[in-house]
């Protein structure tokens, strides 16, 4: 794994997620910021109100992704500690569907760095989602994958 | 000769009915050929066909990407993941 | 207030912060995406490792400012929810400063508000803290406060 | 006449040694003559003379902001929050 935190997540997870252990990973005595996205289901989509939203992985190949953007993120960046998790499956409104933490020494990397992993993930990882409204579905409408 | 499995994900799932299955190469060795010949047994998949990309063994590749027996090829509608 | 939201946090405190408490304080069901700021003491500074830092702040300034800051940051972006608190007093390295946390609808706003108001805590607010080294105090540099 | 309440911060409450003192007046009524004042009774708050910044009742102000009887008068140095 080479410079890769052995104690922080990388995965594909069907269980709910916790933001603070995901944030808790990235703790380090020389980072002085932090910076953690969490998206969520949103109630509101283009057509509707969603009841709720189903989340399709290619678990593998994405996992083998959040290695690869992490490797991504250090070499554009000196960050400290990078971690990052996405939800498969059913999920209700609010619930959280994917977590970036990145830690470093100073803010702009890790608000940089945060972003660039969180745009990666959208457009370079397997995973889709399908809307569920008034007993319909429809996938959300992506852009093709992205190397 | 050999043969791949092959995953179908989101749209393409549900246009071909299944979420994986073992095809023969049949001597096909890019992956552009191997996706024009899905297209060809799943008419119905033919409407992504500008959008769907495939992986070969967890990499996205293009379409003069070898193929070999053994491989895993994803059929990868676009994403929108997070 | 007007538009702010009565839950939220805009405080400057003498106790512990929960970063847990106040990302949950902007959960919102219309909200996609949250990013959260959390700032910690790091060990090293400019002169050496450091033992401790101590935070002073003129604190019933500084709360005016977090919420003059809110207002900007709403001026800006379409946000749906901001929560603000800076520490006070003697903190241990690894310990929270401040947390920053935006939900909006989508992510880009939810980065660039965040950022903003870290950026505007910093430049903007009453506030000071000086480096425990080796029994030396050392007030940080700073530059001078800006309107 | 009037005075008004001076807090002291960080390295100007270090060189003037104290937290706080209600200062009167005296004729003075705008935020640079104030600074000035302070300058002299002060030698030790000079060498910030540059970078230090005055606010009345909580907020930064410009030389020429009024001060007047009862005002809460803040002297910021640099500052580093965060």
């Amino acid at each position: 794994m080479g410079r890769l935190a052995r104690s922080a997540t990388r995965e594909v997870t069907g269980r709910d997620i916790d933001p603070t252990k995901i944030m808790a990973e990235v703790a380090d005595r020389d980072a002085g910021g932090t910076v953690v996205f969490i998206g969520t289901v949103r109630r509101t989509s283009e057509v509707g109100n969603v009841d709720a939203m189903e989340y399709q992985a290619y678990a593998k190949m994405a996992e083998k992704g959040l290695r690869r953007i992490e490797a991504e993120v250090r070499e554009k960046w000196p960050v400290r500690q990078v971690s990052m998790v996405h939800r498969e499956g059913l999920l209700k409104v609010g619930e959280v569907s994917v977590v970036v933490a990145v830690s470093s020494e100073h803010r702009a990397e890790a608000f940089e760095a945060c972003r660039y992993a969180i745009d990666r993930i959208k457009t370079t990882l397997p995973l889709w989602k399908r809307e569920k409204i008034k007993g319909k579905n429809r996938w959300v409408e992506g852009s093709p994958i992205k190397k | 000769m050999g043969s791949v499995t092959v995953l179908y994900f989101a749209g393409a799932r549900d246009a071909v009915g299944k979420k994986r299955e073992v095809v023969r190469l049949d001597g096909l060795s890019t992956a552009g050929d191997f996706l024009d010949r899905l297209l060809r047994d799943y008419p119905r998949l033919r409407p992504m066909k500008a959008t769907i990309r495939l992986s070969v063994n967890q990499e996205v590749v293009d379409a003069s990407a070898p193929v070999a027996d053994g491989d895993e090829i994803g059929v990868l509608p676009p994403v929108a993941g997070g």
